[in-house]
């Protein structure tokens, strides 16, 4: 047994929320830096197991294996492919700016409160920090159960934030916002419940296939893929096919995929900035990455028989998504309908079932989570400054605070994905990989491209080019710590869209294991295979 | 002397990270580094050039792999460079004509707060530009050809607080996108028919292709060459550009950017030549392209319009040149290179012109400048006649070059592309004139404006003149040079191929001809704008100068084509989300709610009711249990 | 419990018996002694009633309470030990009383949660002071007329209905058989035996004496109704078998036993077998809750006193499922064929029925009430998974399921105003901000009811559920996962509410309980997340005591 | 006489008792028919015991009727307590609960 390193990475933003927590209510102080401080501490954990992870050696490493609910066929079996642990440090990464970028939305408004015991700053950090180990935790599991225990337990502390902590700005009313965010957070929750309650249901399915067939129930996703390897386990046609659509509607849902998408707008625009962060960077990602790890591997047979209505929906996903995200009056809905449409060249990577469309796919879930991340910060600053999340509350922004707009229009530009922008990278080769086996979808999807500049630009130009508005007179420019939040991941889009080698050189292993467990290879080109 | 490409490209790079991110302690400084780095880009290249002079023909190629960018499964990219004639031509005129624009805008942009900035964009312009012609692959290529859609889009938003200026940008940005999404669906199709993207493999594997994918890439080439140069359908953004300061029209919408689809079209000569019906759809573009543009400047009054117009039409004459296959891309390159040099001047005389006349465009409030600006006069004039054709002039020997190509093409299809290139020759000598006669002869038109400031014409800066002069040296003896002993030729045919063109009746009849066109174009000016006064309100006129005011109602069409329906299809969805999509789910929690309070009032509180049920349950639990069995 | 099985012979052949033979009954009373305990606490009660002073009433009877159930679980534990729920598992007491694994363990597990059930009963920190004293959630007189002068006097007095300890001690004696039952009269007997006190216990709130009282009769009609079925169905499984002894019947089910081939009209005969069953499944369903027999369940929630309605929820769903289950895989196995059909559209009905009613309820109480029916019938699905996994997963789920509520209701008897707890929905808004741990520990409770992971509503739902898949049952898994998300739908309604309302100005506020029951909810926390997290200990135990005895 | 027509009769009684627990609403009648409905299994118990031959059905009935003497004394107690209270002993009154 080595050293836990996994566990320890999920294990201290956990401790980190805890500790946070418990800080007394006059020291709110002290829980931003603990939870900063606790959160870049697990960044360098990933960021360790991002190093020792080895691209040419075992497909998942820095194991852990620990009997827990043996009646249940249930282990403490924690891995990481290549894939994995790049999203594991999008997370580690993301969540140190998340917190920052935070640093003063669960300030209390007035220290009149009548309970003393009353820490909502505490609770924001704390939350924050245990939606990380959550997630983090999700991406290590390699037992079935164990993933879904976290990906569901995850949807109380995401549920909180969104209803507790939301958006300060707000046209119509404390009371309407009070509403609204608390029909958002209600919606988040209900959507995904549903989805991990459905999931539920597979998962207990799979239980009894497997407990029917192996003798003993398992959801060790080794044990399965071996005894499926050594055809000891031969699910019929119907049974695969139930429990992949179990499985993937729940991930369907979290990703989210037309149609099941509308709580996501709801959502990222009712919560702060910074959350909503969290939501499509961070936890959002869960869903696209366990349809690579457990839909493909668990049911490649299904996944390939569903594959064109999954494609079909996908396409759906970019192009409704990027026309609805044209048609927001909303700053955050329409960060929120771009999510959408990237969500849904993620899933058409996934599914294109090509080691350009997987491994675009992975680098997409990674740099879609940085370009949101500073787009969506930047915009939280703006918002912040003047109260509005409506687009025409803005207008000639660039005037008075030009370094705000110049890293806004790079966020933008990174979420239309311009060559030399990380985003650009995977997104071509998703579509490239999507081309070469299904070029019509390939061509469809490409609208998508079209679209993006489309409502980036818009957005820009309504809020930041034009005559300045009076309420926009005046308006601060970033300060420095709201700089130090943007600073970063733009250098990270840049260097990420230059050199993205270090990124490919782990996925692409991970990607061709999964290619080989669905029994696909890449198809060969025309000329090569004329000859 | 490979390493020296990557430099072409990191030195503007290089300006521009400084000078965007350098802050306002730079504001003092910021012009002169990013003149002195693109200057110095400049001698790069000029000693990449000597250095290639000194090699044979077939040698003179050189490559230079950087990184490996991409690598996934057999998709790989890399970061690499391929200097050959074709990108040094390119490389010299972009770094040349770009480093002259840097010294003018010193003077143009004196006045502007934000001139530091303004030089990072163009620096940004020069990086991506070199990058897209530097390139050895067409990913890379695209990463430029999308890089200096981004500085094209900042410049001409560079003045964002007037809506007109942010508008226009965008409109570049997403006009360019549709055209980008062609370059790569071409990419693409490249990949998966040979596997790879690089130049060399693609363009020496076509042989082995289907002529059906060949005219696929082909064609979608094209689009992409349409949304970069202009070209029609996708022409509409030029017009609208010109909002952008005028050193950024001269440079990026004249001399180099628009030409990028021309370079497109001839770096991949190889496709086009195995794919027929991709090239006679070029050529269809590019003399639709040559005569609208002509019409549409005939018509504009705004001085740099009129000149986006022309530019317009003379791209088309190169996108056409290139789509005649060996015979004409040497010619599209060299009219390209000439127009660079005539075109940059003409406008950058009209940024003279409008730097002396307090920022007015309306060449209807001009006149009689030619005593109040003497050089800008004499510069704006060589150009003039430069583009015109004038005989000996560099114009007349890359533009008839190209109309001989097209006559030279045979059959129906020569005559008609012949036809088209002389009337656009005859058209371009009238709106010319136009311009000449509008903005230099005549009366003075001038009033004050709005706030009562009469305008007082003077000569510009040195900064700006000397780059005119200089360019004004170019268009007229650059053909000259670039014909002598067929130099440009000798100096292209080993990367572009090259066939002698010859014109059914002769190159002699062709020259006179384009000769006898061109007269009539200027006499027919000078008859309209030079023997009477020029009105400084436009006058009503034909329903044609009326449309081609509008731009031949390109954007009307695009607007009803495109704009509304979108518009609506927009709002539609976002009904039908909120409505439709989220309303299923909001109607089943509605549903399950009403079903509750339905069912909540079986609960009515009588204990009688309860016991009702009790049996009534008890009843079917019997008889279900006794169905089970079929006792019953 | 009286020898009623093997002493019997034909009465025509009775009389040659020598009248000083009579065989004395042999009742191991060591293995009883959980059972005997209880009630003889429960006796000794009573005449502590009698004979103590009114002023050490309360801590007498509370003391002897705690020690009582402490002893009979220690008992339980001893006899768990020495092996009587495995190997040494058998039929005690003449064939009347099964001691076997599901039967320990029930009785375990209702001896926990009526000790917890003691604690919240003796709380009386959380309503004002009534003339210098504490009191708890009982009237003050029973008898008396809610609001008469009588009644003041009495609280004047400072009367308390201690007497609720010996009533609660005869439930839980009568619970601890009613599982155990081997046969069709002890089960009739246990079954009165729980009932009767609990219909007494509903009755006694201090607050709305009149809801209360309305409860009491409510319950007692529809119990005494039910029980009539019960009984009657018993009857005719006496006419089809000749016996009302578990393993009797079943040989007579799967054919084992011949019967008096004279009879063959009438015994054997499977309609009587057949509608007999049924109405005893009646009655036991009735105790579960399980739809059409729920309709007593909202009103006798809502209408008895919080601490009993907990206790109630918790302790009765365990005894009855207990003896559902021994009645259906001890003496209908061969039957289930035809009892799993209608159990599954019983379990579907209560599944949904529970949920969706639910759905617009306004009042906590009532809202709990729902929810238990629903979870009755995710319950229902692990029963009828006939397998060994089902029996361990519905034990597991008793027991996790218990605790929760009883922790539920435990916080509910915390948040008051003027009129004494504040059950009404709105009344809780805001209640996060107010007493951010409170509501904390109901989320805690709520989000264990809706099955979220890492608590233990989540563990049993997953058990049942897979033991329902595995038994072939995969729609009710379907069915269960629908009316969870349904369900979810109103926990987290209260969460929402909790959390992000504002709280109102003239809100109730949260009583400081005593540590009784505070050590009550800390006991639902506890075990919530322990079976949330680490269930293996629990569900081993459940397996090991999975197996019944014939 | 056939003993199946004590079961007959025995199901008749039940049926009354059931049938006068839906219908009466005076609380304490209510209950007498739950009484009849236990006295006709009561019925049916010794019906059985004479057909099978043995005295487990008497014994049982005994059991039965100390159940519901049990029974009637917490009955009537309830009901007794809530009559003093409203002054009505009919079981419609008391719809407090509902919904």
């Amino acid at each position: 047994m080595s050293f836990p390193l996994l566990t320890l990475t999920a294990g201290l933003p956990a401790l980190g929320a805890i500790a946070t927590a418990a800080v007394p209510a006059a020291r709110r102080g002290a829980a931003k830096w603990l939870a900063l401080v606790v959160s870049l501490a697990t960044l360098v954990l990933a960021a360790i197991a991002f190093v020792r992870f080895d691209p040419g050696g075992a497909r998942y490493q820095l194991t852990e294996s620990h009997a827990w609910i043996a009646d249940f066929g249930v282990r403490y079996e924690l891995g990481v492919d290549g894939i994995a642990v790049a999203l594991i440090g999008l997370t580690a990464l993301l969540v140190p700016f998340v917190i920052a970028a935070g640093w003063h939305d669960a300030d209390p408004l007035e220290e009149k409160n009548p309970n003393r015991r009353w820490r909502p700053t505490q609770g924001f950090f704390a939350l924050i920090l245990l939606v990380e180990a959550m997630v983090i935790i999700s991406f290590e599991a390699t037992d079935v159960f164990l993933f879904y225990i976290f990906f569901e337990a995850m949807l109380i502390p995401m549920y909180f934030l969104i209803g507790g902590f939301g958006d300060r700005a707000h046209e119509h009313g404390e009371e309407e916002a009070a509403r609204q965010r608390s029909y958002a957070a209600v919606k988040f929750l209900l959507y995904n419940l549903a989805g991990g309650l459905i999931m539920l249901a597979a998962v207990i399915g799979l239980y009894a296939v497997t407990a029917d067939q192996l003798g003993q129930g398992t959801f060790s996703l080794q044990e399965i893929l071996q005894a499926r390897a050594a055809g000891e386990l031969d699910m019929s046609t119907t049974a695969e096919r139930a429990l992949f659509l179990g499985f993937f509607f729940a991930f369907a849902v979290k990703a989210p995929l037309f149609p099941l998408h509308t709580w996501l707008p709801n959502a990222m625009g009712e919560a702060t900035a910074p959350v909503a962060v969290l939501i499509t960077a961070v936890v959002d990602k869960v869903g696209t990455f366990a349809m690579l790890r457990f839909c493909l591997q668990l049911f490649p047979e299904a996944s390939k028989w569903a594959t064109p209505a999954i494609l079909v929906l996908a396409l759906i996903s970019i192009v409704y998504g990027a026309l609805l995200a044209v048609g927001q009056r909303d700053i955050k809905r329409l960060i929120a309908y771009a999510s959408i449409s990237h969500f849904g060249f993620i899933i058409l990577g996934i599914f294109a079932m090509t080691s350009q469309g997987q491994g675009g796919a992975t680098l997409y879930m990674v740099n879609h989570g940085i370009s949101t991340a500073a787009l969506m910060l930047v915009a939280g600053f703006l918002i912040s400054r003047r109260g509005s999340r409506l687009i025409a509350s803005y207008g000639g922004v660039q005037k008075v605070a030009p370094v705000l707009a110049g890293t806004f229009l790079i966020g933008g530009l990174a979420t239309l994905s311009l060559p030399g922008l990380a985003p650009f990278v995977s997104e071509f080769l998703v579509l490239v990989g999507t081309f070469s086996r299904y070029p019509a979808v390939g061509i469809i999807a490409t609208t998508g491209i079209v679209l993006a500049a489309l409502y980036v630009l818009v957005l820009y130009q309504r809020t930041m080019t034009g005559p300045v508005k009076a309420e926009v007179q005046g308006m601060p420019d970033l300060k420095v710590r709201e700089l130090a939040v943007v600073a970063p991941l733009i250098a990270l889009l840049i260097v990420l869209g230059v050199y993205p080698k270090p990124l490919t050189d782990v996925v692409n292993p991970a990607v061709q294991q999964t290619l080989s467990d669905v029994h696909k290879t890449d198809p060969k080109p025309a000329l090569e295979a004329s000859k | 002397m490979d390493y020296l490409i990557g430099w072409l490209v990191l030195l503007p790079l290089l300006g521009a990270g400084v000078l965007l991110t350098g802050g306002r302690r730079l504001d003092r400084t910021g012009h002169w580094i990013g003149t002195v780095l693109a200057g110095s880009s400049f001698v790069v290249a000029a000693v990449l050039f000597f250095d290639m002079l000194g090699r044979s023909g077939e040698d003179r190629a050189l490559h230079s792999t950087a990184f490996t960018w991409i690598s996934v499964g057999s998709f790989k990219a890399d970061v690499a460079f391929q200097l050959d004639q074709l990108s040094m031509t390119f490389a010299l005129l972009i770094t040349g004509v770009g480093t002259l624009i840097h010294i003018y805008s010193i003077g143009y942009m004196e006045h502007d707060e934000r001139r530091r900035r303004f030089f990072g964009y163009l620096n940004l312009f020069l990086a991506a530009m070199l990058l897209l012609v530097l390139a050895d692959n067409y990913l890379l290529l695209y990463v430029g050809w999308e890089g200096v859609g981004l500085a094209s889009y900042l410049l001409i938003g560079f003045w964002q607080h007037k809506p007109s200026a942010a508008t226009a940008a965008k409109k570049a940005f997403i006009v360019n996108r549709v055209g980008d999404v062609g370059l790569s669906i071409a990419i693409m199709l490249m990949f998966t028919t040979f596997g790879t993207f690089t130049f060399g493999p693609v363009l020496g594997a076509v042989d082995g292709a289907g002529e059906g994918v060949l005219t696929g890439i082909g064609l979608m080439l094209l689009l992409a060459a349409c949304g970069k140069s202009a070209q029609v359908p996708l022409q509409s953004w030029l017009g609208d550009a010109m909002e952008g300061p005028t050193p950024v029209s001269a440079l990026i919408h004249a001399a180099t950017m628009v030409t990028a689809g021309v370079y497109l079209i001839t770096r991949s000569g190889a496709i086009f030549d195995a794919a027929p019906t991709a090239q006679v759809a070029v050529v269809t573009v590019g003399a639709v392209t040559l005569l609208f543009g002509a019409i549409v400047g005939c018509a504009k009054d705004d001085i740099k319009k009129a000149l986006a117009g022309s530019t317009m039409s003379q791209i088309g004459y190169m996108v056409m040149a290139a789509g005649l296959g060996p015979i004409g891309y040497v010619f599209a390159i060299m009219h390209l290179v000439t127009h660079g040099f005539f075109k940059a001047g003409l406008f950058l005389g009209a940024g003279s012109v409008m730097h002396g006349m307090n920022d007015e465009v309306d060449m209807r409030k001009y006149g009689a400048l030619r005593k109040y600006m003497p050089v800008t006069f004499v510069t704006f004039g060589l150009g003039y006649l430069a583009i015109i054709g004038f005989p000996g002039l560099s114009g007349f020997f890359s533009k008839d070059k190209i109309i001989e190509a097209a006559f030279a093409k045979g059959g129906t299809e020569g005559w008609i592309l012949g036809g088209a290139a002389l009337l656009g020759a005859g058209i371009t000598a009238f709106y010319m004139t136009r311009v000449m006669l509008m903005t230099f002869f005549g009366e003075k038109r001038w009033e004050p404006d709005a706030e009562g400031h009469e305008p007082h014409p003077h000569e510009s800066p040195k900064s700006m003149t000397i780059p005119m002069v200089v360019l004004a040296f170019g268009s007229v003896f650059a053909g000259f040079l670039f014909s002598w002993n067929e130099a440009f030729v000798k100096w292209l045919e080993p990367v572009t191929s090259f066939e002698e063109a010859h014109p059914p009746m002769g190159a002699a009849a062709v020259t006179g001809a384009t000769m006898v066109v061109m007269l009539l174009g200027v006499g027919l000016a000078w008859a309209m704008y030079g023997r009477r006064p020029v009105p400084s309100v436009a006058p009503r006129a034909s329903w044609l100068t009326r449309a081609a005011r509008r731009d031949l109602l390109q954007d009307d069409f695009n607007h009803v084509a495109l704009v509304l329906p979108g518009e609506y299809l927009t709002r539609g969805l976002v009904y039908v989300d909120h409505k439709g999509v989220d309303g299923v789910v909001n109607g089943t929690a509605a549903a399950v709610g009403g079903l509750s309070g339905r069912m909540r009032r079986l609960q009515n509180g009588y204990v009688r009711s309860y016991a009702v049920s009790m049996l009534a349950g008890t009843a079917v639990l019997v008889a279900a249990t006794l169905l089970m069995r079929g006792v019953a | 419990m009286s020898s009623t099985v093997a002493v019997h012979s034909l009465w025509t052949t009775a009389a040659p018996l020598a009248a000083d033979k009579i065989n004395a009954p042999k009742i191991e009373y060591a293995q009883l002694a959980p059972v005997l305990i209880v009630f003889g606490v429960a006796i000794l009660g009573i005449l502590l009633e009698a004979f103590l002073p009114r002023r050490f009433r309360y801590t007498g009877q509370v003391g002897l309470a705690v020690v009582g159930m402490a002893a009979a679980f220690a008992a339980v534990v001893a006899l768990a030990a020495g092996g009587y729920a495995t190997t040494k598992a058998h039929i005690a007491a003449m064939g009347a009383v099964a001691v076997d694994g599901p039967a320990l363990f029930l009785q375990g597990t209702i001896l926990l949660v009526g000790m917890v059930g003691v604690f919240t009963f003796a709380e009386r920190r959380l309503d004002p002071k009534a003339h210098g004293r504490h009191v708890d959630s009982f009237a003050a007189q029973g008898s008396a007329v809610p609001g008469s002068d009588q009644e003041k006097d009495a609280v004047r007095a400072g009367f308390t209905t201690t007497e609720v300890f010996p009533l609660l001690m005869f439930a839980i004696g009568g619970m601890l058989i009613f599982p155990a039952a081997n046969d069709l009269l002890t089960l009739f007997v246990a079954l009165e035996v729980f009932s009767l006190p609990l219909y007494l216990l509903c009755a006694l709130a201090r607050r709305r004496r009149l809801m209360s009282q309305e409860a009491a009769v409510k319950y007692f009609l529809l119990g005494a109704f039910s029980s009539a079925f019960l009984l009657f169905g018993i009857a005719l499984l006496y006419g089809y078998a000749g016996t009302v002894s578990y393993s009797g019947i079943a040989s007579v089910v799967d054919g084992t036993a011949k019967l008096n081939p004279a009879l063959a009209d009438s015994a054997g005969n499977d309609a009587l077998l057949l509608i007999g069953a049924a109405l005893v499944g009646m009655g036991l369903l009735f105790k579960v809750g399980a739809v059409p027999f729920h309709m007593w369940t909202p009103d006798v929630y809502e209408g008895a006193p919080t601490p009993v309605t907990g206790f109630m929820a918790a302790a009765t769903k365990v005894a009855a499922f207990g003896a559902l289950l021994r009645l259906l895989y001890v003496v209908l196995p061969e039957l289930r064929w035809d009892w799993r059909p209608v159990l599954w559209g019983v379990a579907i009905l209560t599944m949904l029925v529970g949920a969706i009613v639910a759905v617009t309820q306004t009042d906590v109480k009532r809202l709990l009430a729902y929810s238990s029916i629903a979870h009755a019938g995710f319950i229902l699905a692990g029963v009828i998974a006939t397998t060994p996994e089902g029996v361990s997963s519905v034990l597991f789920y008793l027991a996790a399921y218990s605790f929760v509520t009883l922790g539920a209701f435990a916080v509910v008897t915390l948040v008051r105003d003027a009129g004494g707890e504040a059950t009404h929905l709105s009344r809780w808004a805001g209640l996060g901000r107010r007493s951010p741990l409170v509501a904390a520990v109901f989320a805690i409770f709520l989000l264990a009811f809706a099955g979220i992971p890492l608590t233990s509503g989540f563990a049993g739902k997953f058990a049942v559920f897979s033991a329902a898949a595995q038994g072939g049952a995969m729609p009710l898994v379907i069915v269960g996962v629908i009316s969870s998300a349904i369900a979810a739908f109103f926990y987290i309604r209260v969460i929402v509410l909790m959390f992000f309302s504002e709280p109102k100005a003239d809100g109730p506020t949260v009583a400081v309980p005593s540590p009784l029951t505070s050590t009550a909810i800390a006991v639902g926390v506890a075990v919530t997340l322990v079976l949330g997290v680490a269930p293996q200990y629990f569900l081993d135990l459940a397996n090991q005591a999975g197996v019944f005895v014939r | 006489m056939n003993p199946v027509n004590y079961l007959y009769l025995s199901a008749l009684l039940f049926t009354i008792g059931a049938a006068g627990v839906l219908i009466r609403r005076n609380a304490i009648i209510v209950f007498m028919c739950v009484e009849l409905m236990l006295n006709a299994a009561n019925l049916a118990f010794v019906t059985f015991s004479r057909m099978h031959g043995n005295l487990d059905g008497q014994i049982i009935a005994f059991f039965t009727m100390v159940v519901a003497a049990a029974e009637v004394v917490v009955g009537l107690a309830i009901i007794v307590t809530i009559f003093r209270s409203r002054h009505s002993a009919s079981v419609d009154d008391a719809s407090l609960m509902k919904l």
